[in-house]
């Protein structure tokens, strides 16, 4: 029953969040975009969400199709899983064990997976490019990913993501790993593939990945997407931003304002900065990114002693 | 609770078993690559029921990019990768079977009558902040040595696929070797 | 879940993986068989942690340094994999009859 | 009964609240419908995608010329149920009878699109059904013991299939190469462009580029100069309008559909007066990292003044050759053509962007004055002379040797900055309708 509950409970604050996160994203493209005088962005998602619901899927020609169609569900599954593992108030959390944070790294890094699956199942030649997109992508950065969340546990000498967000009480990780914050954003980027990072279903591949699906699958796949950037803000927000914690305001209600700021920023980014060669992006991850990592444990190491 | 647990460790133990088994019974060898990864993962979850979290999900977060570069590298080398057309390549297939079966039996028996001491983890344990401590503690020159080596390893990696390696240009003196066997 | 159990289960990871690796042709597919193998390992060896030592971490550590030996293997199986391919343009064992260049 | 009661009440609710969306169009346009299509993309109620798989309407636009359209048969059997195709200023299709036939501007397109969706959305329309038969290209068929069929592990026709062939590559491996043809209709490339690549990984081996689809060739502002002349004003105005048209669709391609969104609409009714704005939107652009981060860094791509001397591309390469500094009333304004060194990517965007703010400049100071006339324009691709193929036409026999060799996203990039006319419509015809 408890298990019923709070699977429920993750899938409800996933379908609110990627509502709310997809408004923001027509805001602002909205208002960059210059486009005076529309009001419709509260019903904009709904109206795409109902317009795939009602198309029919498609197929290409001898296509993986078990994998084909797993694939949204597995990345919609992982999305669910790592938030799972974030405690969205004073020690109310679904999954957050001895080891919280690798929980959620470890569902994190499986999105690539999802993401090449998805790409590559599809027998058709812009999603397989996509696919390779990915698992370069994704290679590149996953060990900054990592380097820069485990930092945050070793102020509080615990994976468990609680006691992380407890050991920012007098003060936050974003002062006091100043490195730690933009790596994980930056590699968050690359992770739910958005904006400078939209590399596997991107433009200039008529949609990569997502380039020969449509209706629910398509649908499943954004809302799935938009997901896995809910849940990597959520951890931005718990790890360096101290979660929950905060005057005034209930817990809770700190953690939506952080993790909707994190994610506003990321959705900003996308529409301000161009989308990176996948050579940049190799290339930033392994010889900028890794060594700021590093240099981010040691010198919390240092300061943690 | 228990029987819960035993559900699950049932569960993920068959898992594993016969995803392992699909590995080698798929033609597609992504398929091939991510039926290991879920074979990965389901051990993983018996690590995390056998209270050793962090080990699970660390292997599960390891696998996600080693079992990638698998996929990967099958779709470099191997001709058909998506397995559109059926093919088994497989060779002194009745030995391997026998000694895989072998094998099996031989520490099966060894895991059925063999007789060990039983002392389970003693509940209200943390293994997790245990094994920290064993690793930066005790074991810690364990520890650093299996680093070292993964550095040695890394480095050696990187001399032997760049190009240029250490002994000159990677194609010096290559020759496709001929498929007839030499001599009788 | 008792020990035997998961020393079952250990087991037939393992005997997979002998049967992948004696069998199969591809190079990579022979690193599975490998992986496969020591995938069984490790789950008997956190099965002896956890039934016998009585929560002695050295059990986890020999967990660790598995894994580690996996990613070497790993990391050393594609590097020769690559080599070898680009040298004797060969992707399965039957292209190789001489190791020496 | 009651289940199909409410399944029925769940799609009209589903139908209604997709209809308060835009309509989801892919387009197959014509080169004389492409700035109509740009603006019908502006239309809220419209939103122009890159694969026929995300969309509701098939918009087959502008006048096309003898014979089948390459490919539209396969385009509309993959959009998704229920479809509908729409044929927009021009003839019936051979291909497609049933498209709806729309004539009249972007309003009247618009309100029709409207209402056919709501009829199909409701169900009242029937979806059409599929032109081809689904069978494959080529029949499976299994040869050889494990079905691998013929020579070997590595080799053969499996299942009738030929393997890709393998090819060596840079990393000194021998790895295998995809034959794969992309266009003339994907959004990744510009409309009519049609290119049979070499794909090894994402690394291009080999590019040849299609037949090109016969087109009625535009008659724009441009062309009427020819033998008319026309005031400065309009040209300039025209000419920037051109650049920021090619601004939107590349900002679109390198994922700033926000900025090319801008772009469009500036371009939509475009006056001397909004310099101030295009400025600004510019300088977006420019913050965005676009140029210097991305296009700046690819290796390749430089089209030298000896291929393309005239237009942006030939100025961005450093070539001063521009037809309106033999023009008497340029010269009045004292006219300088913004000239370019490196001929790269990078430089054809800044060339652009430079250009727009000229044009704009000129537009302002033009006041009354006339120019051209006499049977040869500087267009916005270059010089145009009667009777002769746009200087443009020469890139796509270029196209090959630019593109091998580079990664797939790069070699986008490339064929965007180009400005490419993908038709390359070899008559240029007059207002009076008449080949010259």
């Amino acid at each position: 029953m408890n298990a019923l509950a709070s699977v429920v409970f993750v899938a409800l604050v996933l379908l609110v969040a990627t509502y709310l996160v997809a408004v923001i994203d027509a805001t602002i493209m909205i208002r960059v975009s210059r486009g005076r005088g529309y009001t419709g962005v509260w019903m904009d998602p709904i109206a795409r969400a109902a317009r795939l619901m009602m198309q029919r899927g498609s197929r290409t020609e001898r296509p993986d199709l078990q994998v084909w169609f797993l694939a949204p569900a597995l990345l919609a599954g992982l999305g669910a899983v790592a938030l799972a593992s974030i405690p969205v108030a004073a020690a109310v959390h679904v999954a957050d064990n001895g080891a919280g944070i690798v929980l959620f790294g470890a569902a994190m890094l499986q999105v690539m997976v999802a993401v090449f699956l998805h790409g590559w199942a599809a027998n058709s030649v812009f999603p397989m490019l996509g696919a390779f997109r990915m698992a370069a992508a994704g290679m590149s950065m996953s060990i900054p990913f990592s380097l820069a969340l485990i930092t945050t546990a070793l102020p509080a000498e615990s994976l468990s993501v609680g006691a992380i967000i407890v050991s920012q009480e007098g003060l936050w990780n974003v002062v006091r790993q100043p490195l730690g914050l933009p790596v994980y954003l930056i590699t968050a980027l690359a992770f739910s593939f958005w904006g400078p990072m939209q590399l596997p279903d991107a433009a200039d591949l008529a949609g990569g990945t997502t380039a020969e699906i449509s209706g629910v699958a398509l649908l499943v796949w954004r809302v799935a997407r938009i997901g896995v950037l809910v849940a990597l803000s959520a951890m931005g927000a718990a790890a360096f931003l101290g979660g929950y914690l905060g005057p005034v305001l209930p817990g809770w209600l700190w953690m939506m304002v952080k993790t909707a700021g994190l994610a506003t920023v990321m959705v900003w980014s996308g529409h301000h900065f161009a989308r990176m060669r996948i050579e940049s992006v190799v290339f930033l991850g392994w010889t900028l990114l890794l060594p700021i990592a590093l240099v981010d444990v040691f010198l919390s190491g240092a300061l943690t002693l | 609770m228990s029987g819960v647990i035993d559900l699950l460790f049932w569960a993920f133990g068959a898992s594993a078993v016969v995803t392992g088994w699909l590995v080698f019974r798929t033609d597609s060898m992504v398929r091939a690559a991510y039926w290991l990864m879920a074979s990965f993962v389901a051990v993983g979850g018996i690590l995390v029921l056998l209270d050793a979290q962090f080990l699970g999900l660390i292997l599960i977060l390891m696998m996600a990019g080693e079992m990638t570069i698998m996929a990967i590298f099958m779709v470099m080398f191997m001709m058909n990768p998506a397995g559109l057309n059926p093919m088994t390549m497989v060779h002194q297939h009745r030995a391997s079977i026998i000694s895989g079966a072998g094998a099996f039996i031989v520490l099966a028996l060894v895991a059925l009558f063999a007789n060990f001491l039983a002392e389970p983890v003693p509940t209200g344990a943390e293994p997790t902040v245990d094994l920290g401590v064993e690793l930066l503690g005790g074991s810690m020159l364990v520890f650093e040595t299996a680093g070292v080596a993964l550095l040695a390893v890394m480095i050696g990696a990187v001399a032997l696929v760049s190009q240029q390696g250490r002994f000159g240009d990677a194609e010096a003196g290559s020759l496709e070797p001929s498929l007839e066997t030499e001599g009788p | 879940m008792t020990l035997e159990a998961v020393l079952l289960v250990s087991a037939a990871l393992f005997g997979i993986g002998v049967y992948g690796a004696l069998s199969q042709q591809s190079f990579v597919m022979i690193m599975m068989g490998l992986e496969l193998m020591l995938n069984g390992a490790i789950v008997a060896a956190v099965g002896f942690w956890w039934g016998t030592t009585g929560g002695n971490p050295e059990g986890q550590l020999l967990a660790i340094v598995v894994m580690a030996v996996m990613a070497i293997e790993g990391a050393i199986g594609f590097a020769l994999v690559t080599n070898v391919y680009r040298v004797r343009k060969a992707d399965i064992t039957e292209k190789l009859r001489k190791l020496r260049g | 009964m009651a289940r199909a009661r409410v399944f029925v009440g769940l799609k009209e609710t589903l139908g209604r609240l997709a209809r308060s969306g835009p309509i989801p169009v892919f387009a197959v346009t014509a080169a004389d419908a492409i700035n109509a299509v740009r603006d019908l993309g502006l239309r809220r109620e419209v939103e122009i995608v890159a694969t026929p798989r995300h969309a509701s309407v098939l918009l087959v636009a502008g006048r096309f010329g003898e014979g089948p359209i390459a490919g539209l048969s396969q385009i509309h059997d993959q959009l998704p149920l229920p479809r509908l195709t729409v044929r927009w200023n021009g003839e019936v299709l051979a291909e497609i009878p049933q498209a709806r036939l729309v004539a009249g501007d972007v309003v009247e397109l618009v309100d029709r699109l409207l209402a056919l969706d709501a009829e199909i959305l409701a169900g009242a329309l029937a979806s059409e059904s599929p032109l081809l038969p689904d069978v494959d290209a080529v029949e499976w068929r299994g040869v050889g013991p494990y079905g691998h069929g013929g020579s070997g592990m590595t080799g053969g026709t499996p299942f009738g299939r030929p393997l890709a062939d393998r090819a060596p590559d840079r990393d000194g491996l021998e790895l295998d190469q995809l034959p794969v043809s992309v266009g003339p209709w994907v959004g990744a490339l510009p409309a009519g462009l049609e290119l049979h690549v070499k794909l090894q990984g994402d690394l291009i081996q080999g590019v040849e580029v299609g037949p090109k689809v016969a087109v009625m060739a535009p008659v724009d502002a441009f062309v009427r100069a020819l033998d008319v002349p026309t005031p400065v004003k309009l040209l300039e105005v025209e000419r920037a309008r051109h650049h920021l048209r090619w601004l939107a669709d590349v900002l679109v391609v390198h994922g700033l559909s926000a900025l090319g969104l801008w772009a469009l609409r500036l371009a939509h009714d475009l006056s001397p007066s909004d310099r101030s704005e295009v400025e600004r939107l510019l300088s977006a652009v420019r913050k965005s990292g676009v140029i210097k981060l991305v296009v700046g860094r690819i290796r390749g791509g430089v089209v030298s003044p000896g291929v393309v001397g005239t237009g942006p591309i030939g100025r961005a390469a450093g070539s001063g050759d521009d037809a309106r500094l033999d023009d008497q009333s340029y010269q009045e304004l004292q006219f300088q053509p913004v000239i370019g060194e490196t001929g790269d990517t990078a430089a054809r965007w800044n060339q652009r962007m430079a250009e727009v703010v000229q044009s704009l400049d000129l537009a302002a100071r033009a006041e009354e004055r006339t120019a051209f006339g006499s049977g040869c324009v500087e267009g916005p691709r270059g010089l145009i002379v009667s009777k002769q193929p746009p200087a443009s036409a020469s890139l796509l026999e270029v196209l090959p040797t630019l593109l091998t060799g580079l990664e797939w996203g790069d070699a986008v990039s490339v064929v965007w900055s180009l400005d490419l006319d993908a038709f390359a419509t070899s008559v240029v015809l007059l207002p009076s309708g008449t080949e010259t």
